[in-house]
């Protein structure tokens, strides 16, 4: 019998747990084209969308470490106009269940672009990306202030209907506490996790290779700390929400992982870079996995670490 | 573009730390100046590594053309003929020959940017007299020149500058091209075709500046690239606007005039 | 003419700025007798000291992560006493410049063990281990409560004559502020940083790979967050204190890194278990390197980064 | 113990995923029962494997006999002859031969725990009368047994047990043993030698401690390793007294009675 892979995020059903995440995919434009009709994910999460364009840090942007890479992109984007003209229509048109990733320089700044997304046919959730810094709180990240985190997650939650996924920065060290403040704000759904700031430097030249010096870590070395942000979060909440994995999945073992550890779904990220296809062969090796292990229903997995 | 596993045919020592690569990728077809993404086996480059195609047969053999300069192009240089490499591939915007038809053109090359440039004259040899075509060609020494034959065999004006004069003219490549232009075309509508070190290109932009016969200076940028498929946003390099254009689609290819970060 | 190596941690000068980091070197007799004359090193940081001998965790202990490696050792040491009588003598008779590593329960049992360590000549400085739970405040870990961190701090600070290095755990998220509060609370020098918390998942057998569940990530993997935490520190400090760097080092780019970031000396952690004679082979290749680079004195280093 | 940039000399599938490798090490001496610790290239193994010591002749060339059971084992497969390996040992406190001295000596192995008898055979033969020397081998089927021509030659008495009976007895090689031990020398004192998996050791230690001819039972242990040096405590095992002692150090062949984790 053909396993079940559907998942639920809030309200939003996704045929299968297999997400790719935002920035290390675009607008899936570029995978559509050149390697796989990309309806075939659970959900594409966007790039991060804010109100205006942003023209991004100055380069060097990436910088290759120790299995794994840094980003200061500086959240490069075409803006909600753009998006919602140039970008959105394509991903209604090939079927993409559209997550899109939005950040904010202040709380108005969330609610004015969730409120717009919200009415969009083609937008079928809305992850807030609050790794941001808050220009009005002095520039303190949203991500690392609980009462922050929770004051523009229950903003947003108002004014939307759609489900409201809020993605945690590893950078606040207790994520159970986060999780917490976040849920009862009103998130459907937690994305665990962004990338951790970090930064890598030329020796030679005794500067810092990224220009804007900092940047955040993701891939496989980060592996290990995103496991276990989800497996305490998941231990720790006594409301239950969803859990979305991320941090260095790079292969069915990594995602079965993360999935026992207590998420309901994962997103695929840096590892995008390495293997072009590897986001839709995660689809199928999951089902494989599924068939194999005996697994009936994906759920099964979800927690299922025994410990 | 295509993600494909590519057998080793040739990974030899070609010159000094020059190294010269033949895949089996069985591509149809590239524009001269795309490049490659390959996976370095070895484990100690996480994320792949651009290179210039310097040609493509018809048996839809891969030719790429590196300087070992770190892990990964160590790492490489070492991998056995015969094992299978993952190339992404013919990626971004390459030449474009059409804008030359009828001028001059005029290849400029410094270092491993001589590799696209391979794929260029031959493309443009199809498609132009000879005697319109000129190479400029830079190196530290004679013993960091490629592919010399190649050029010499197409039969088109060659022009080399080395550091240390053990070939050609003793000195700058672009002084030799800035002769050339007072000199010789000065009335002849020209193209340039670029690639090499920054600093080279910087130089090339200002003398096409200049010069009102050049009627397109086409450069082929370089930048620190995570994806190569146009959605990272890591390679970006400032447009004469003001906006971030990605090298690994826009480019690696511009118009000089189109750049400001040059 | 011979470059100077020599660093200032608090009173003590140190030959070169290489130590070996806690945990990862034992006592320094496995490497003495089999690999290296252990007294060329900088200093030998002690496996962790507690009161009492402590038996460790459940195994497995170990685990391989991408470019690093996961342990839950749980602080297995032979107690102050046997430390006193069986290993320091070793330690003393080759002339090793010894820090020893300790940790606690309660503030009580650092106070008592600081004191008694004070007073062994061969004691060179004591390190303040604070990635440990505070048994008294519930399990919460010293080193993410910067005011727990204080009042540990100065209450050993009080009680000894010999330098204090408080070592900081990457596992709170704003280090500047943990380091202003340690630092205002009398510590000499800070190392930066312990492990971070992870976990290893056997997706086959579905059980965490540690019997412990979470470990302490080491390695080449967090070598950019500790070298983002240490610019960080350096950057804010205004009360200057000298920093010890500490993560993923392999090699002598890396030291020069590490230096360049702000750091005063490194420790040599994981790198031991890669190749034994590193830490050695490190100050014949820092003095190289200051020859090849013209740098006459090590601190010409020491926050040399170009920002 | 030393840290020996070694030649691979062989590397060769020997059975089924059972590869043997020779390495240049140039060691003088060694303990049957020691074991190396391995840096496995390719980039996947950030830590070194651990493998036990199978032989090492007099021309200081070591033999390792490994299973592929995962990313490392694999990695090592594939790593050419000729190859470097940076090699750490002998390690460990190998088995108390002097304990058996007299008795019979009972050498029990399963899958690639052989490997170690092996050398331990060859230096019980040296001291001992073969007669009294007896192996007890236990695999999956035939294909999975190593180095049986090896023990043929010594003349020592062989005893073996596949799970499908398509070599020697049908079944689990400690039962042989309880058989022989039931039968032939139950008068006899005696020593077993015993390395391979967890299971079949605690099978032994309660085998020996129902026996009262059995003076010294010697129990090979594995567990997993960071350092092998003795210095990081992730490889303990629990002692009779309930203290933690080190396979890599107060290890890998432990006194049966002195463990109480098996
Ligand atoms: C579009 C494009 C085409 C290229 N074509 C060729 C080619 O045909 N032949 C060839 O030999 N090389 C080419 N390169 C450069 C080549 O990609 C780098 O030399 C290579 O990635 C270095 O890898 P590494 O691991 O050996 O060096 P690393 O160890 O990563 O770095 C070594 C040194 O090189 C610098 N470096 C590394 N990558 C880049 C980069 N992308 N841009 C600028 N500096 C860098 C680093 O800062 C460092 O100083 C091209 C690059 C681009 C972007
Ligand atoms: C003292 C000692 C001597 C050994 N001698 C030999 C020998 O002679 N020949 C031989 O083939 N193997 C031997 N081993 C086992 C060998 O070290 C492991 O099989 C090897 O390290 C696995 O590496 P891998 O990367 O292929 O597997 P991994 O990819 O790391 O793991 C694959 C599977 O093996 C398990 N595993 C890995 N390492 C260990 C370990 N240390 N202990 C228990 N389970 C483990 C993992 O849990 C996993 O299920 C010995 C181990 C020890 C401790
Ligand atoms: C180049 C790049 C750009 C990213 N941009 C965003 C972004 O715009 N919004 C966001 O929430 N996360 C962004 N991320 C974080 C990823 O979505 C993901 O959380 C992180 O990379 C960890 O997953 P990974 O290890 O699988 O890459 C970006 C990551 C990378 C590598
Ligand atoms: C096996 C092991 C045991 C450790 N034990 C201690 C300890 O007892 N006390 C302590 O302060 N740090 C301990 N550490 C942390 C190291 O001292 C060091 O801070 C950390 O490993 C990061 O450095 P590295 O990446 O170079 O290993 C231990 C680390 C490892 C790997
Ligand atoms: S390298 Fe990612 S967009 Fe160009
Ligand atoms: S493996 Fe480190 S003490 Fe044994």
């Amino acid at each position: 019998m053909k396993p079940n892979l559907k998942v639920k995020i809030g309200k939003l059903e996704l045929k299968n747990p297999i997400m790719v995440a935002s920035g290390t995919f675009g607008y899936g434009e570029e995978f559509h084209k050149n390697f796989y009709d990309i309806s075939k994910l659970g959900a594409v999460v966007t790039k991060g969308i804010s109100l205006k364009p942003r023209l991004g840090n100055k380069t060097p942007r990436v910088a290759e470490t120790a299995s794994g890479m840094l980003n200061s992109i500086g959240l490069q984007n075409v803006g909600l106009r753009a998006f919602i003209t140039e970008k959105l229509p394509f991903l209604q048109r090939v079927h993409a269940t559209t997550i899109v990733n939005i950040l904010g320089e202040k709380i108005e700044d969330y609610v004015e672009l969730a409120q717009t997304l919200d009415e969009e046919p083609g937008v079928h959730a809305i992850e807030l990306n609050i790794s941001c810094p808050n220009v009005k709180a002095g520039g303190v990240q949203f991500g690392t202030d609980p009462k922050l985190a929770a004051k523009v997650t229950s903003s947003v939650k108002k004014k939307i209907k759609k489900p409201l996924i809020v993605k945690l920065s590893p950078n606040y060290h207790d994520m159970p506490l986060m999780a917490k403040h976040v849920v009862d704000a009103g998130a459907d759904a937690l994305s665990i996790m962004n990338t951790i700031t970090g930064m890598a430097i030329d020796a030679e030249k005794r500067r810092p290779v990224l220009a804007n010096v900092f940047g955040g870590l993701s891939g496989p070395a980060i592996k290990p700390i995103a496991l276990r942000m989800v497996c305490q979060v998941y231990m720790a909440s006594k409301k239950q929400r969803p859990i979305v994995g991320i941090g260095g999945i790079m292969n069915i073992t990594d995602v079965v992982e993360f999935l026992l550890a207590g998420s309901s779904a994962v997103q695929i990220g840096t590892a995008n870079f390495i293997n072009p296809t590897i986001a839709a062969d995660l689809v199928d090796q999951l089902e494989q996995y599924m068939i194999d292990h005996d697994i009936a229903d994906i759920k099964e997995l979800t927690g299922g670490l025994i410990v | 573009m295509q993600d494909t596993k590519a057998k080793i045919l040739l990974n030899e020592r070609y010159r000094q730390n020059y190294f010269m690569m033949r895949l089996e990728a069985g591509w149809e077809d590239f524009v001269p100046g795309q490049f490659v993404m390959v996976a370095v086996p070895g484990g100690k480059s996480f994320l792949r590594r651009p290179f210039g195609i310097a040609r493509l047969t018809g048996e839809g053999i891969l030719e790429i053309c590196y300087k070992v300069v770190g892990k990964g192009t160590l790492d490489l240089s070492s991998v056995p003929v015969g094992t299978n490499l993952q190339v992404l591939g013919p990626i971004g915007k390459g030449f474009d020959i059409s804008k030359g038809t009828g001028n001059i053109s005029i290849l400029v090359a410094g270092g491993y940017g001589i590799a696209p440039l391979l794929g260029l004259a031959e493309a443009l040899v199809q498609e132009e007299d000879r005697s319109n075509i000129h190479l400029f060609y830079g190196a530290q020494n004679e013993e960091h020149l490629l592919y010399l034959d190649e050029f010499k065999e197409m039969g088109i004006g060659l022009h080399v500058a080395t550091q240390d004069g053990s070939l050609g003219a003793k000195g700058l490549v672009t002084d030799e091209l800035k002769k050339f232009l007072l000199s010789t075309i000065n009335h002849q509508p020209s193209t340039i075709f670029a690639c090499g070190p920054h600093g080279m290109l910087g130089a090339i932009k200002m003398i096409a500046a200049k010069n009102r016969n050049i009627s397109s200076c086409q450069l082929s940028m370089e930048s620190y690239m995570a994806c190569g498929l146009g959605v990272c946003a890591g390679c970006v390099v400032k447009d004469s606007l003001g906006n971030f254009v990605r090298v690994c689609k826009e480019g690696p290819v511009f118009e000089a005039r189109e750049l400001s970060d040059i």
